[in-house]
This record gives C-alpha cells, sequence and structure tokens, in this order.
C-alpha cells in the first residue's frame, strides 16, 4: 500500500527520470548524429516535466488571474521553462546545422565511419 | 498519468528505431502528448510553445536535415552495455533521490512558499497583466527574457555562418540533378 | 445535472483512442502508417484539451486547440510532402548558381 | 425545463462524439493496411470531432468559447481531408499497395502452385488472420527495403 502511495505521488518524477536515461542512453550509444540530437530532445523535454511537475497544485487552475479562482498553480516554473524550450530549438537547429556540415565534410553521419575517415585524411 | 505511460512507450519506440524518419514522426507525436501533460499541468502557455516548437518547427528542421543527409541509421557496431550501464546507475540514483521530494500536487511543498505568491498577488497592480507567466516574463525577469533573446542571436548567426559557404560546395548542379534523378528512380 | 461524469466519459474515450494511435504509430509497418497515427495523436489532443478544459470549467484555453490544429495540418503536409517529393520546397525551385 | 433538454442533447451528441471517436481508434488499430487505415480514422476525423464539439458548443452557450469550438471545427473539417488525400497520395507514390489486391495477388499465387481449383476466391472471410499478418508483414519488408535503398542513390 505504502509503495502504491509513492508511485502515485512520484509517478511524474519517475517517468521523467525515465525520458532522462533514455535520452542519456542514446546520446551515449547511438553513433548517428540526428538520432542522438532525437535523444538530446528527449533529455531536454524530460527537464521540462521535472520542473513542471511540482508547481501543479491538485485544485488548482492555471495561472491567469480571474475573480472566480483563488487557488493557481506556480507561475514560475513555467517562465522557466518557456525560456528553456526557446534556448532548445535554437541549440537544435545549431546541432543540426553542424550535422549537415559533417555530412558535407565526411559524407557520413556515423560516428564511426567518420572517425575512420579522419584517421585516413 | 496514462498519457506520461504512453509518453514512455513513445520513448522506447524511439530508442528502438533505427529508420530515422520514422524517429522524427514518433518525435512529432511525442511532442503532441508532451504538450497535452504540460495541459493537464496547468502550463498552458508552456504547452504552446512546446506544440510549436516541438511538433511544428523541430519536426521541419530534422526532416530538412533528413533531406540533405542520410535516412537510414546503419547497426551499431559496439556492445551497448557500457551505455545501459551507466543509464541504469543514473536511474538508480535520480531515483532514490526522488524518495525526498514532496507528494505531488500538494500545496504544502517548497516550492510555493517562496515568491510565487508574490506574484500572484501583486502582478495585477504592478503589471495589470491578468496572466501571470507573462507578467513574470516581461517584467519581473525581463533580463532573463533578454538573456534568451541573445542566445537565440547568437544560434542564428552561427547556423547561418556555418551554412553560408554550403551551396558552391556539392549542392550546385548536384542539387537539382540529384532530386532528378531520385524521382525518376522511385517512378520505376 | 453536473456534466462533469460525460465530460469525464469522452476524456476516457478520448484518452483510448489516443493510446491506440500510440499503439499504431509503434507497431505501424509502413512510415505512413505512423504518419497517419500522428495526425490522429494531433486531432486526439486538441479534443483532449477541449474537453478538459471543459472538465475543468476553465474552457478559455481553447485557443491552444486551434494552434494546435494548424500546427497539425503542417507538420502532416510538411512530412507528406516531403514524401512525395524528397524535398520540403518543391524540387524544381532551387536557384542556379 | 428548457436548460434539462439542451443538457440532455449536449449529454447524447458528447456521448455519441465519445463513441464514433472510439470506433475510429479501434479502425485505426485493427485495419490490415494503410488505406483502410485511413478510411477508419475519417470516422473519427469527422463523425467523432462533430459531435464531441457541438455538443460542449450546446454546453457552452453562446459565448465565445462556441466561437472556437466553431473555428476548430471548421480547420479540422479541411485539415482531415487534406491530410488523408495527401497521405494516400504519397503512400501510393511510394508504392504502398492496397492490401486487397496484394490478398487476391497472394491467393492466386497460392492457388496456382498447389493447383487448386479456384473457389471463394473472392471471399475475404477464407483469407482469416494468417493472410493479413502475411500482407502487413510483407509491406513491411517493401518499406524497409525502400529505405535500405535509399542511401545507396547518393
Amino acid at each position: 500500500m505504502a509503495a502504491f502511495q509513492e508511485l502515485v505521488q512520484h509517478y511524474n518524477s519517475w517517468i521523467a527520470i525515465f525520458l532522462m536515461v533514455s535520452g542519456l542512453y542514446i546520446v551515449v550509444a547511438r553513433g548517428n548524429m540526428v538520432k542522438k540530437l532525437v535523444g538530446l530532445g528527449l533529455f531536454q523535454t524530460s527537464v521540462y516535466l521535472i520542473y513542471l511537475s511540482p508547481g501543479k497544485i491538485i485544485g488548482g487552475t492555471p495561472p491567469i488571474l480571474s475573480d472566480q479562482y483563488t487557488v493557481y498553480s506556480n507561475p514560475l516554473p513555467h517562465v522557466l521553462i518557456l525560456t528553456a524550450i526557446v534556448v532548445g530549438v535554437a541549440t537544435l537547429a545549431l546541432g543540426l546545422a553542424l550535422v549537415v556540415r559533417i555530412n558535407e565534410a565526411f559524407g557520413s553521419i556515423e560516428e564511426d565511419e567518420i572517425f575512420e575517415k579522419d584517421v585516413e585524411a | 498519468m496514462v498519457l506520461l505511460t504512453m509518453m514512455a512507450v513513445v520513448t522506447i519506440g524511439v530508442v528502438r528505431l533505427r529508420n530515422l524518419f520514422a524517429v522524427v514522426i514518433l518525435g512529432g507525436i511525442y511532442s503532441f502528448l508532451m504538450a497535452s501533460v504540460m495541459i493537464m499541468l496547468d502550463a498552458v502557455d508552456v504547452a504552446m510553445t512546446e506544440a510549436s516548437v516541438g511538433a511544428g518547427i523541430s519536426t521541419v528542421l530534422m526532416l530538412g536535415v533528413l533531406h540533405l543527409t542520410k535516412m537510414e541509421e546503419i547497426k551499431p557496431a559496439h556492445t551497448p552495455l557500457l551505455p545501459l550501464f551507466v543509464a541504469v546507475v543514473t536511474a538508480g540514483g535520480l531515483v532514490y533521490g526522488t524518495i525526498d521530494l514532496p507528494p505531488f500536487g500538494d500545496p504544502s511543498g517548497i516550492i510555493h512558499q517562496n515568491v510565487a505568491p508574490y506574484y500572484l498577488q501583486n502582478s495585477i497592480t504592478d503589471t495589470s497583466a491578468p496572466n501571470v507567466v507573462t507578467a513574470v516574463l516581461a517584467s519581473y525577469r525581463g533580463f532573463d527574457t533578454l538573456g534568451e533573446t541573445v542566445v537565440i542571436f547568437t544560434a542564428g548567426i552561427a547556423v547561418l555562418l556555418l551554412l553560408k559557404g554550403r551551396r558552391p560546395l556539392p549542392a550546385s548542379g548536384d542539387g537539382k540533378a540529384k532530386s532528378r534523378t531520385r524521382r525518376r528512380r522511385r517512378r520505376k | 445535472m453536473d456534466s462533469t461524469i460525460i465530460y469525464t466519459v469522452a476524456a476516457i474515450a478520448i484518452l483510448a483512442s489516443l493510446g491506440l494511435a500510440v499503439f499504431r504509430a509503434l507497431a505501424g509497418p509502413t512510415v505512413f502508417d505512423r504518419a497517419l497515427a500522428a495526425n490522429a495523436v494531433g486531432n486526439g489532443a486538441i479534443m483532449l484539451l477541449a474537453v478538459v478544459g471543459f472538465l475543468a470549467g476553465r474552457p478559455e484555453f481553447l485557443d491552444i486547440g486551434i494552434l494546435y490544429a494548424l500546427l497539425n495540418i503542417i507538420a502532416t503536409l510538411a512530412v507528406l510532402k516531403f514524401f512525395r517529393y524528397g524535398d520540403l520546397g518543391h524540387a524544381g525551385e532551387e536557384p542556379v548558381d | 425545463m428548457q436548460d434539462q433538454l439542451l443538457t440532455l442533447i449536449s449529454w447524447m451528441f458528447l456521448a455519441l462524439g465519445s463513441f464514433f471517436y472510439l470506433v475510429g481508434a479501434l479502425g485505426l488499430f485493427r485495419m490490415p493496411d494503410v488505406f483502410t487505415r485511413m478510411h477508419a480514422t475519417s470516422v473519427s476525423d469527422t463523425l467523432g470531432v462533430g459531435f464531441l464539439i457541438t455538443g460542449m458548443a450546446i454546453d457552452a452557450g453562446w459565448s465565445l468559447n462556441t466561437a472556437r469550438l466553431v473555428i476548430i471545427l471548421a480547420f479540422l473539417f479541411f485539415s482531415g481531408p487534406i491530410a488523408t488525400h495527401a497521405l494516400a497520395q504519397a503512400a501510393l507514390h511510394a508504392g504502398v499497395k492496397p492490401a486487397l489486391s496484394d490478398d487476391r495477388l497472394k491467393k492466386a499465387r497460392r492457388i496456382s502452385a498447389t493447383r487448386r481449383a479456384a473457389g471463394g476466391g473472392r471471399d475475404k472471410s477464407t483469407t482469416g488472420t494468417g493472410t493479413r499478418k502475411r500482407t502487413t508483414r510483407k509491406s513491411k519488408s517493401t518499406s524497409s527495403g525502400k529505405g535500405r535503398a535509399r542511401p545507396s542513390k547518393r
């Protein structure tokens, strides 16, 4: 019973941790650059989830003030995550541009092939 | 909660699939699910941004890059045991850390005691904006937003610099011919 | 009459449909199955947003649903155009220099 | 009295909408190939979404929310067929065959191979799940084959 309660109370965090670890695994284990960027995106989104989860109050409403409601969720994580999302897409664009350049220079986006060609050259 | 489980399932798919195109489509689905979860967490502004950025711009950017590069990932040559071990150890540490967290949705959590009540009470009198997120973003933490804009500007410049010298090398006379042959081949 | 019940039922139905669509996206043998499932997930997200808004009593956020609808069609068309022509712009439009 | 009637109507619309939405998703889950799946999702795209939004609009009354709902409905009504059309076109263009002709092809091949007399060739119920599985597997192999062939083109 206690374990079940624990599960309900921390489900968000655990899923976020799972996402984060999957992102980490993709970044470390896969050699393909685009796949690595997707993994990086997964990692980022898990961080968004970790930030947003504690800000929610059960029974609260979105922080847009109105006379009918008194309980609002915490607006501060929303602001931080808004900034993070936009910075994240800038980073993603930069990474993709790098991938395009690498593909032009080496003719491949796989890490191992790039290393081989680098050693040859 | 169901949505979160679905996100986890989609993540497994992303990890396992090797066709990059399918991975990008799954990424779009993941973003939509993430936006729905954010709406459940009362973060409507964030959900809006995540949907437009994650499902819209990122997908299109990825597709563009896939067009310029390859579609299929090769089989990983190394054994995945070491990264798996690293991942599991990290996950264990993080889960151990969550045990001390306050339970989900608890109004007496520490995060709700500091500046958030101030923002909620004073944003109307200070900025006369009913949307507190806007007020905090543009007024209370305006310098954060300025820094964010600087970062985006820098990234934009970097992308332009990286892609500027690209045209003459392989793409001139190659891009058109390549796409034409590809279309012809596909028609066969 | 309390209309919470029917909205809960609708939300559960939409969640179940989302689950089925996600399964199709994972299992779908061709890429087009996945694109179709992505479209279905987008639609499901819109409807879930609307129903949850009514369930929580704050249906002011339907604007986001409009945004989702626009994005959904844009994403789907981008994906399909990519597959039809192998390019996001039309293949003949590249400048010759 | 009128309020109650309106509530009842909106309940009915919402229930119908949920039902059709679920049916469409089930079709997406169960149908054997891309084209039939498209056909199935069109149910949830039109009937399900239409009924759900109508129910919600009746519940919301004459307000700004109804206008928003109508805009969403209009978008979905236009975007659904466009997306499906583009999807079908792209799928055909890429060489995905509809499952029915595939079924028939397979059956014809099997029949000719075993030298059996052709009987009940059109009856779909005789194909059973085995054929269905085989067709999906076949389309999978074609798609992955295409993906594999792609890098060699460059």
